[in-house]
């Protein structure tokens, strides 16, 4: 539902873009890299592009991926490869054109008074906290990481994150690179240990959940990044409803990002992909 | 090539711009397609449906991929028709374009109570009756898929309305043109078709239904030689104006529904492949008749050769 | 992994040796594709409609290929009954695997008579009595979108055989459910659906319908949704099996088609594409079973989890 | 239908074939050669093959092509660009694969005692003509050819005719090489003069009953390869039938060449392309 008091909507654009490079980056992750000189000067960190992955004759709705950098006109998405959307975008290579609509959605908010950020992200959860940990470090914000992945090999961005955070903590659900275990287990020490002023989070919204409320149990606000499937991306269909304490709320434009106070987890989420 | 074609049609006493519009519930109010075209370009919005009261629409996930189309299942969440005339419909009323607004109910007192409230609001231009949603448990396709159900909802909108009344029919039924027939003879001043047609999709590796709701409609283009039949046939039972959609991406397809006996059409599920298609519909289709000579595009209506 | 699963399903006093057969008049006999398979890999060959006396079938052209299907409109064209026993059959009696004989006529005197004529017939395991063909003006689907005239065929053709009965149901109702309750209230052992779906397509360059008839059935991916839609309906509304079909290309879909209730499925219009389909989708079964440790297919039936 | 007494049926291959060239060689018209060692060994003048020209999750209905050639492992096939299929396979370049059913149907008839044939087609009714023109030429048969096209650019297989006929006349529509005019004009004189013992005649349906009404009046046998649209190629859907005095015939296997005495010009043709 379109509202009313929704003035200061950002204006979406749809832009024929190229791909500049596109490689195999982790176990199953690519990373993509558009030139789109429009999109990528206005996207923040936690908004979201709608690419049409395969075209000609064939009906294949779009597909959301986060803006995982921008740097200058190019945008870099980190994808995993999960079906035939994501399938057709590994196959594409330099100089492939595709269309693209974006910047799309309420990325993560960032106070002026922020000095400290806990950013807690498991698998492709990384992705959206990209272009977050990049602005932050710049800001001169005192960044934490704390990222899971089920095992090394498929942990992504561990560079730009290595770069940007003051501290980068790891688990692996096999042991194979950090803690052995849920990234959940680094979040109550880093809580306490960093005491920071908001904490953000992306990955299954099972491990949002429950980073959610660790958060909420420590006193510190909490951002979430959720995930719906999506039809239109502008907000237009209402296929991609978050429960919330204020009535539905689209993810596509009231989110991707929202305060974790105010989902209502029992609303159903998109089924565990693996 | 520089002729001009006349690209007018009519729905009963609406004149439209052209044929093109917009299928309820794909589109919004518009708002968020004008960053990509411009309204203006289009025959009317026709908007998502607006019931009595808020509707909180069906669990998620609501929709789902299937082979050349999707399936959904909204479940016509909506805030409810006086929210929606303080918000969406004043912002249209900004916009130079007609506006249609598809009108659900869970009874045939709330579709009479929406159209009642819509009476005096100038920038309405018709009513779509939507008596053929498949995503809510009351009302919505019972009343499309009966003809004494279907006739009764029409004539009492009929009866609380000066506005155009266009009634949009299930595909989900054994015989369309005993329905279209039904609500002509209420006084329907013509019908759309078709809403989706009802269908399943179940995830083999959870056992789940991929729908939260089990069912939903399916849309796109894999049903739409089922809607281009059904348009053949009702227009050729009823006397009244038919509004064709279901699977449109192009305007060869818009012209496929002309031809079959449709005045005007509709693009739903394209535009989220595409935000532009309803403009470059339009723009197709004139370029369609400029290129055969076709002077007004009112003459593709049921021109096909049998 | 190297269990085995055991792949046997009946259909009423039927046993096969999977679920895996032939959707009727897209694998004629199975001569033509006994070059590509072994026919002995299938469940059972459902051969082309058989009707008393030979059958032209439509015009030209027949065929017409539409987003993720295509249209049909070959009219149930076949010898008769009396010259498939003297070719097709002989030759299914030298092969080894079940067949099932599809039945067509238009009148119920028509099916009865096929029937009785292949009462005698021991390579005939089943009928299944085709009541929703939309390609021929009388008869056809016309039995199969009315209760009583489902309920009539199924009786009379009852009364003439001891053979396993099916009845083929049409998706062109409003309510399956009702029909397919009607056929089993007559003595039916299964049901098989979904026939083809009524659909046209125009050709905008010429102006004509791409099928010579205008109107032909829709088959293939496009309707699998619809298709697994009235299967969990049909499955959950009778007590007799249910032979999915519409649209299935891999193992993947058949699965599907049996979570929603099939105890056997059929693949049609995939065969076309692929003439290897029918015997890799067997495998993939099998294999989808073997890796989820699953022991007996049937477990699969109607095990989706609402 | 399937008739009992069709037992000396040739076996339909399924072969992987990979493609060694595909290019342009008329206005709108492919040469696309494959590696197709079984089918190229055993196919015969007249055949043709039925190609999956777009694999992966869509669902397209294979296209039939007549094999203009076949030397050793080599399978010729000149196509002309209509629509998604054969667009789809003006983009399929060397190495790529794809999936043949063939050699299919029943081709062009060779009397043995043959000594003077007549060749007539128009557009890309040349395809099937091209082995049949080399198999005759091996054979010692004096071939002539009458070729039609809309216009010089558009004819094909130009090298081949010079090289296996003994005479080769050209028709265009707009006379932009040979006579000026309908390739039927050319047959009269041919028939007339060379008394040829049969007539051979491929290309737009109405052209081949024109042609087969000349050859009629002239007394002389006369085959026609008839294209109707096909479902499975193999005999088995029915979709395309031709009406002969014989009864419907199915294109695919008891076609796609007919004796022309046999068919039934009133049955409905495919719509023409352009
Ligand atoms: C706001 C947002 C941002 C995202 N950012 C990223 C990202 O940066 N990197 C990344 O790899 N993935 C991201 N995703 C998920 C990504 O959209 C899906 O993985 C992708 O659409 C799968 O497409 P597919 O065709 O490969 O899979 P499909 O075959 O369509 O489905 C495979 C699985 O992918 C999921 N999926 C499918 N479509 C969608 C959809 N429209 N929205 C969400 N999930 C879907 C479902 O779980 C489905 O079971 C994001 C999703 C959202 C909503
Ligand atoms: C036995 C036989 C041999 C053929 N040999 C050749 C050949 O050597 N070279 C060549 O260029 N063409 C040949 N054709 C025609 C060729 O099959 C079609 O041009 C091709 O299928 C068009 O596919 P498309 O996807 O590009 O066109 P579409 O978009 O599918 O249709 C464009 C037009 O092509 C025709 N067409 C489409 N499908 C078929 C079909 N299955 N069978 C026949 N016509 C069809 C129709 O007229 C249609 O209007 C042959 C056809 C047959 C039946
Ligand atoms: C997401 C979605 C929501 C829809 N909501 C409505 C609705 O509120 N009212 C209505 O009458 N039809 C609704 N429809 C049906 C469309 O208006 C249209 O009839 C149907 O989708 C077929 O057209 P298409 O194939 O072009 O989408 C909806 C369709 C979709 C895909
Ligand atoms: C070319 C063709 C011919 C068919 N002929 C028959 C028939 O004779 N009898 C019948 O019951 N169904 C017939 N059908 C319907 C199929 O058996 C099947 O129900 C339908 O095609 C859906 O399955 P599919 O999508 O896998 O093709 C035919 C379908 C096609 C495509
Ligand atoms: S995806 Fe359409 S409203 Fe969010
Ligand atoms: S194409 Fe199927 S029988 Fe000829």
């Amino acid at each position: 539902m379109t509202c009313a008091d929704e003035t200061a909507r950002d204006r979406a654009l749809l832009e024929r873009v190229s791909v500049l490079s596109n490689d195999r980056v982790a176990e199953g992750v690519g990373l993509i890299v558009l030139q789109s000189p429009r999109v990528a000067r206005s996207v923040r960190p936690g908004q979201f592009v709608h690419l049409r992955v395969a075209e000609g004759r064939d009906f294949v709705l779009r597909r959301p991926f986060s803006v995982h950098a921008a740097h200058g006109d190019r945008l870099e998405i980190l994808y995993q490869v999960l079906g035939v959307g994501t399938r057709a975008l590994s196959l594409s290579g330099r100089g492939d054109e595709m269309d693209v609509i974006g910047p799309l959605g309420h990325g993560w908010e960032i106070p002026d008074t922020l000095s400290h950020a806990l950013l807690v992200c498991g698998g492709l959860g990384a992705a959206p906290m990209g272009m977050l940990a990049t602005e932050l470090a710049a800001r001169g914000v005192a960044v934490s990481v704390a990222q899971g992945a089920p095992t090394a090999p498929r942990l992504v961005a561990r560079d730009l994150f290595a770069d940007a955070a003051r501290r980068h903590e790891i688990a692996t659900d096999d042991g194979s690179a950090g803690h052995h275990g849920f990234v959940t287990a680094l979040v109550e020490p880093l809580l306490a240990g960093d005491s920071p002023d908001v904490v953000y989070v992306c990955g299954p919204e099972v491990m949002q959940r429950i980073v959610a409320a660790q958060a909420s149990a420590a006193g510190v606000p909490c951002q979430v990044s959720l995930e719906r499937l999506m039809g239109c991306g502008i907000g237009a269909c209402l296929s991609c409803v978050v429960s919330t304490v204020h009535g539905q709320k689209r993810a596509c434009v009231d989110g991707p990002v929202f305060n974790a106070n105010e989902v209502l987890w029992e609303s159903a989420e998109i089924p565990p992909k693996h | 090539m520089n002729q001009t074609v006349n690209m007018k049609v009519r729905l009963g006493s609406l004149e439209l711009r052209n044929p093109v519009l917009t299928a309820s519930g794909t589109f919004a109010a518009g708002r968020e397609y004008s960053d990509f075209i411009d309204l203006s370009t289009l025959g009317a919005v026709v908007t998502k449906g607006v019931s009595l009261h808020p509707w909180a629409g069906n669990a998620s996930p609501r929709i789902a991929e299937t082979a050349s189309g999707m399936l959904n299942s909204i479940g016509l969440q909506n805030p409810g028709v006086e929210a929606f005339c303080a918000g969406d419909l004043l912002w249209l009323a900004t916009q130079d374009v007609p506006v249609i607004v598809n009108v659900s109910g869970h009874s045939v007192e709330e579709y009479v109570a929406v159209a009642r409230r819509l009476e005096s609001e100038p920038t309405v231009s018709a009513l779509e009756v939507n008596i053929s949603c498949p995503n809510v448990d009351e009302g919505g396709m019972a009343f499309g898929t009966s003809c004494p159900a279907a006739a009764e909802v029409t004539r009492a909108v009929r009866a609380v309305t000066s506005k155009p009344l266009i009634v949009k029919l299930s595909p989900n039924v054994t015989d369309i043109t005993e329905i279209a027939r039904a609500v002509e003879a209420e006084g329907a001043d013509a019908v759309s078709l078709i809403n989706t047609l009802l269908g399943m999709a179940i995830d083999t590796r959870t056992f789940r239904p991929k729908l939260a709701r089990a069912v939903g409609g399916l849309s796109g283009p894999a049903i739409k030689p089922v809607a281009v039949r059904m348009v053949w046939q009702v227009a050729s039972a009823v006397q009244i104006p038919v509004v064709g959609m279901g699977g449109i991406m192009t305007a060869d397809d818009a012209v496929e529904f002309m031809l079959a006996g449709a005045t005007a059409v509709a693009v739903g599920t394209a535009n989220f492949v595409d935000p532009t298609t309803t403009s470059s519909v339009a723009q197709g289709l004139e370029a369609f008749c400029r290129e055969r000579s076709i002077q007004s595009v009112a003459e593709l209506t049921g021109a096909v050769r049998l």
